[in-house]
């Protein structure tokens, strides 16, 4: 499709921007955790050039290229927008800021905030200031999130919490929290929820971290014992938090179904492993009939999957989209991500098996035990399955 | 391109639907098999295709088709796949037209092509032996003689054969009986002396024939395409033909799928409708997904044949592989679903599973062709 | 194990009888439908050998060993029966006699018949004399039998029954009817139940063959109009008819949960006809790596199934069972067999489409299509599996 | 004889389970691991393991052990499996006493039996050297020397290596690297000159080592078994291993699935217990199933190989090749029933799942042994 002259130019300036103000280190493809920019009070840049990158990205507004000028954004449209990240991958420049604030306060704050609350936290997650951290699950509510019981009482201009959170993503290191709390504890489960934003060195906010099964301790428990919440920062209107919380979750379920690429561009397919765990043999096939069957079944489905994501954009783009897909990209690629990293670990035998010691070792074991969580986070598959059935397939309610 | 239909091939889309839903729909697809209908299908049928341009849809204009290429040849046959409707659009309009196509010679074109487009005749493919599709299993010799060659083999399984006013068979003129090199394409007339062709019947209510060659006379000018190489010439048929598959496929998928959530809806046991029972939601919800996936690879192997991507072979591969198993998985469910109705013939839902088994046959089943994506990605 | 003498006098005298009296015909294997006597007053016997064996083996009670002799049987204790059927084994005797009268109806009326009843019934089972139907589903109770709704209203001493029934088997060729009719139209579903016997000659009585999608007509619908039954032939108590009912489905459920023994003796193996298909490459395998791997994994779990099999009858025998697994075996069983068959259509790839023509074309298309049925007839697999929930894991009910 | 435990084999189990919950459950793996046990394991229950008759279970009473067979030997390794106990049973009092027993010369097994019954004393077998199972693939050699041999060659991953008495070692004296022909076993002294001992901690808590041997001196008195043959006598021990490691998975996932189901009766979520959703209880009713097909199996492995039956090293195959899938999907499931609270470390569930995956690609997993079953049928 041919290019607007508008937007080539904009292509154009955008290109000798990056190439003269992107640093040469941030060009390299992120290799772990402390190559990530998360941003907040609390961060230790790994590197200057992780900071200048940071500041250069943020002066521009390009830490979040289509929000408002006046929220810290870089106002561009959408197909501006695709263009810089275009121009990015060309040079492969690293994100300039990861932030749950980016991902998922932000748009909801767009769309339910108030004025004051935009021109409070927006600019300041657009430049990564403050690193946000979710309060949703609760240790009786997983799936069931709306039956919630962490408590919020109005007592004259303060919202008084208690409760307890579980699953709060790095919780220990968030300077705020975006929090579903119970206001109304007397109305119908999903109509006594309201949305509020405080800071986590309120007095009466502790966290601890909960051990995974792979060894790392990305989530915490986190306690709220008498914490004083000031009532500007509740979000829409008393009760109607559910909405907000709902809004976040289907942009959470994108980008976790998103996580399986098995066959798509840039990523070692999963062919390319077993050819080299395996060899091949003199016929050219994988010389293991039966892993072999199972590495062709997972390509297919990777790459049927990873068409469907396309069409699913393309669709979307042309106005054809069929409605809220979100979910059935959530179960069928964790899923699908879970089958290829228990193939993985097949392909890889005992070698599979080993945690600790020299080099690189437990990597693999430790991204097959990470890859259980994603039918779980989210939402868990069941749940994705009962709404497609209720919203797509228009099932009658049990 | 973007992996979406474009306004042209929606309306395609809808016109094919419309047409096929009021010509040809399970009722008829009922009444031909009852009637131990002769050919198998309506001509008059066929005839209102060629007014519509279905007949001619992948053909070239200059050859009086319709020139619309392989997605919306893909639709029309998801149409068909949607109503089970009767019809030798496949064997003609898909394989033979692309064949003389891309193999024809001037003569050859002008021959055929535009009675093709016309639904005046019907051509069919006589290339595979094996009961497992296997393409370059040729054993059919095709000898020296005269200023042509002598056919003699046998073709057990020639889909519309029995109503073919041509065939195209493919022979050996050397190699051994699994090369893709020494394959030769020819046209032969089924009325010619030497040919018997006999009727088979199928599971699914299409017919098929075996096609038997004793020693037929065909001269130089029925050679379609080059010498000893047509392999690639019919490689190129099948894929447009496995990918057209996949097109049927899908829309027998849907179409079972969607007579399956509606009977969920409706159905009560228990005192509530059978489909307010989550064990059956979640794997109506999962085949939605398949569903969903089926979808994409359909398009995109249709896509790619039109745009001439160099990995066109791979992606109808790729769609026959996984459609094939959708189709396989939601007419299971959708059987399984209906309980007893589902096994009776009085319901339609029966026919849909046996379509779907034997299009998944028919040119490669799943097996087949997730080794051919392996091998073709060296693997 | 050593046999006691007993057992080994009896076996001794058992095989000299057989020997004698089984005619050479009888000790063929079974071709074709016809080959099966089922008995009843217009069966027509496909051969004198037919007949007099089916004589031989009334005379002695040996249609139905371990009835008492009073009413037709053998008499004879579990040992002998199975030394009995070892026997018959061993000259590959054909059964004399098939009959939902001997596999069904039978041991429900031993458990559940007044004396009258058994006097009545059971010697003309045991003889042959009348065929037997199964009047249980109906058009709108196919899972949830106990909502069957044909009526049968008590006037004086008759019980007037209307309604209809579908799946009845051979009912155009049935003498009588064993049949669920709601007699207490106010009472709790599963309460109000009852179970008749009746003539299907009575007036009013009349049926249709159902066509399936395999092309046969095994079943029929079956219609009731104002039919008049005897109060005597009510079987148990009025009410109480859904205990016989779930009695009788257990023996159903085990009989076509038995079907798959792909890997069993006797039978030929998938792995063969794979073999036969496919040839064998260099290598000596399939050469086909994908469908391979399908026939493994299906000959893994017919395997395994078939040793279950052998195990829960071997603790049945040693009275360490852990309780009905019936529907087990027939979940389990039924799908497996429908895999197979899937399985075998795949390996015979266009020649298994054929249906009509020379020689048997058709067969394994036909087997194919009946297979399906396997997991829908006597209680879905979806019913199953709700029953092993409920019973076998005591989870908590919906 | 019928597939049924006998009254013996029933007290053995019940003595076995109580045994390993008294001493050796979760909570004990637990503490070995968070403390970095040098050992991995607890001598003192090895040494009560003795006491029990268990170390000693499989050697024949001649030789100072119980002379109970594999089926009585399955039980206690099942009971293992159901509590995750931590004990260097598999490698010393299975693999090792099978290839002493059957192997060893009349003074190797005075030497050594009785001290393994006495539990006395951890010998490893040092076989693999690829990372997925090739029983033949034995690249370590062994040349003559002196009047023995010099063994050169790694040994990735030996069970208990780090914590083995004797090692023994499986060592080429002849042939290609992949050959059966030309294997040859050998007992090596751990502390010998050119021996090195390298613990590798795996995801299972579980402990295996890398063995290296440079130039390492071996005499005549070390062979085990005949020079050469070493091949069949591996299989061997190797089949009662697997057939062991079957019985563990059994145990591994009859309790994950024991835990589960209690889980979906006391879990509540919108309002009610999570097992009496239908999605729910189809799917654990449907591991139900599974997990009686695999205690068929492991029984029928068991009791083959006790009976000398020739279709043994089949029945093998057949139980680690289903019973690694069950439990593959019983763990599986467990996790995602649980939920977050399964992808925890403080939950056991976890636990489970790390095992069942090891111990499924020990010494060969659903895909060797699905291959292994066929190429012994001839397909």
């Amino acid at each position: 499709m041919d290019e607007t002259a508008a937007l080539a130019e904009f292509r154009a300036e955008t290109r000798a921007w990056l190439e003269a103000n992107c640093p040469e280190e941030m060009r390299q493809p992120v290799r772990s955790d402390s190559d990530i920019c998360w941003g907040g009070r609390r961060f230790v840049f790994s590197s200057p050039a992780q900071k200048l990158w940071l500041e250069r990205m943020a002066t521009r507004g390009w830490t979040v290229p289509e929000w408002p000028r006046a929220y810290g954004g870089g106002g561009l449209s959408k197909e501006e927008a695709r263009v810089l990240a275009q121009e990015m991958r060309r040079i492969r420049a690293r994100p300039p800021l990861s932030s749950f604030g980016i991902w998922m306060l932000g748009p909801a704050l767009l769309r339910y905030g108030s004025e004051a609350q935009k021109a409070e936290h927006l600019p300041k997650i657009a430049r990564g200031e403050i690193r946000w951290c979710q309060g949703y699950s609760e240790p009786g509510a997983g799936s069931d999130l709306a039956s919630l019981r962490t408590s919020a009482v109005l007592e004259g201009d303060h919202f008084i919490v208690n409760g307890q959170k579980v699953w709060t993503s790095y919780a220990d290191r968030a300077d705020w929290i975006f929090c579903l709390v119970r206001t109304e504890p007397d109305a119908p489960k999903h109509l006594g929820i309201s949305f509020l934003l405080f800071d986590m060195e309120s007095p009466g906010v502790s966290t601890a971290p909960i051990r995974l099964i792979s060894g790392s301790s990305p989530f915490c428990q986190t306690f709220f014992d008498n914490v004083r919440v000031p009532r500007a920062n509740l979000v829409g209107e008393r009760g109607r938090g559910w909405e907000i919380a709902k809004y976040l979750l289907t942009h959470e379920r994108e980008m976790i179904g998103g996580m399986d690429s098995g066959a798509a561009e840039g990523r070692d397919g999963l062919a390319q492993v077993a050819k080299r765990a395996l060899g091949l043999g003199e016929d050219g096939r994988l010389p293991d009939s039966m892993l072999r069957t199972d590495v062709i079944r997972q390509e297919i489905d990777s790459w049927a999957f990873a068409l469907t994501m396309e069409r699913v954009k393309d669709e979307a783009k042309a106005g054809q989209g069929v409605g809220a897909l979100s979910s059935m990209l959530k179960y069928y690629g964790t899923e699908l991500n879970k089958r290829r990293m228990e193939l993985m670990m097949s392909l890889q035998g005992t070698e599979g098996l080993l945690w600790e010691g020299e080099d690189r070792e437990g990597d693999l074991a430790r991204a097959w035990l990470r890859s259980r969580a994603n039918s779980i986070e989210g939402g868990t598959s069941e749940v994705q399955l009962n709404i497609i059935a209720k919203t797509m397939l228009r099932l009658p309610a049990a | 391109m973007a992996l979406v239909l474009t306004d042209d091939e929606r309306m395609i889309r809808d016109s094919a639907e419309g047409f096929f839903a009021e010509h040809a729909p399970v009722a008829e697809l009922r009444r031909l098999r009852d009637s131990r209908d002769p050919h198998g299908f309506d001509r008059a049928l066929w005839a209102r295709m060629a007014e519509m341009g279905f007949a001619g849809v992948a053909i070239p204009e200059a050859h009086g088709g319709a020139g619309l290429g392989m997605v919306a040849a893909g639709l029309i046959q998801e149409a068909i796949g949607r109503n089970l409707s009767l019809t030798p659009f496949l064997s003609t309009s898909i394989l033979s037209a692309t064949l003389l196509a891309k193999g024809g010679t001037a003569e050859q074109k002008a021959a055929l092509l535009p009675r093709i487009a016309a639904a005046e005749i019907v051509v069919a493919l006589a290339a595979d032996e094996a009961p497992r599709h296997a393409p370059a299993h040729i054993g059919t010799r095709a000898h020296a003689s005269g200023n042509g060659f002598r056919l003699t083999g046998t073709k057990p399984f020639v889909l519309d054969g029995h109503v073919a006013d041509r065939l195209i068979v493919a022979a050996r003129t050397s190699g051994a009986d699994s090369e893709p090199a020494g394959i030769t394409l020819f046209l032969v007339d089924p009325k010619a002396e030497g040919v018997r062709v006999e009727r088979r019947s199928l599971v699914d209510s299409r017919n098929a024939a075996r096609v038997t060659l004793e020693g037929v006379q065909v001269d130089g000018a029925d050679v379609l395409g080059a010498v000893g190489e047509g392999f690639a010439l019919l490689e190129a048929a099948l894929d447009a033909g496995r990918a057209c598959l996949a097109a049927e496929m899908l829309g027998v998928a849907d179409r079972s799928f969607a007579l399956t959530t509606e009977y969920l809806r409706t159905r009560e046991q228990f005192g509530r409708p059978i489909g307010s029972f989550q064990a059956l939601q979640h794997r109506a919800a999962h085949l939605f997904c398949e569903l969903e996936l089926a979808k994409s690879v359909t398009l995109k192997a249709l896509r790619a044949l039109d745009e001439g991507d160099s990995r066109s072979a791979i992606f109808a591969s790729l769609a026959k592989a996984k459609v094939g198993e959708v189709a396989r998985l939601a007419t299971n469910e959708a059987v399984q679903m209906h309980g007893g109705i589902g096994m009776t013939d009085d319901a339609d839902i029966g026919f849909y599973m046996k379509r779907a088994r034997a299009a998944a046959e028919t040119f490669g089943d799943s097996a087949f062709h997730g080794d051919r994506i392996a091998c073709l990605m060296r693997y």
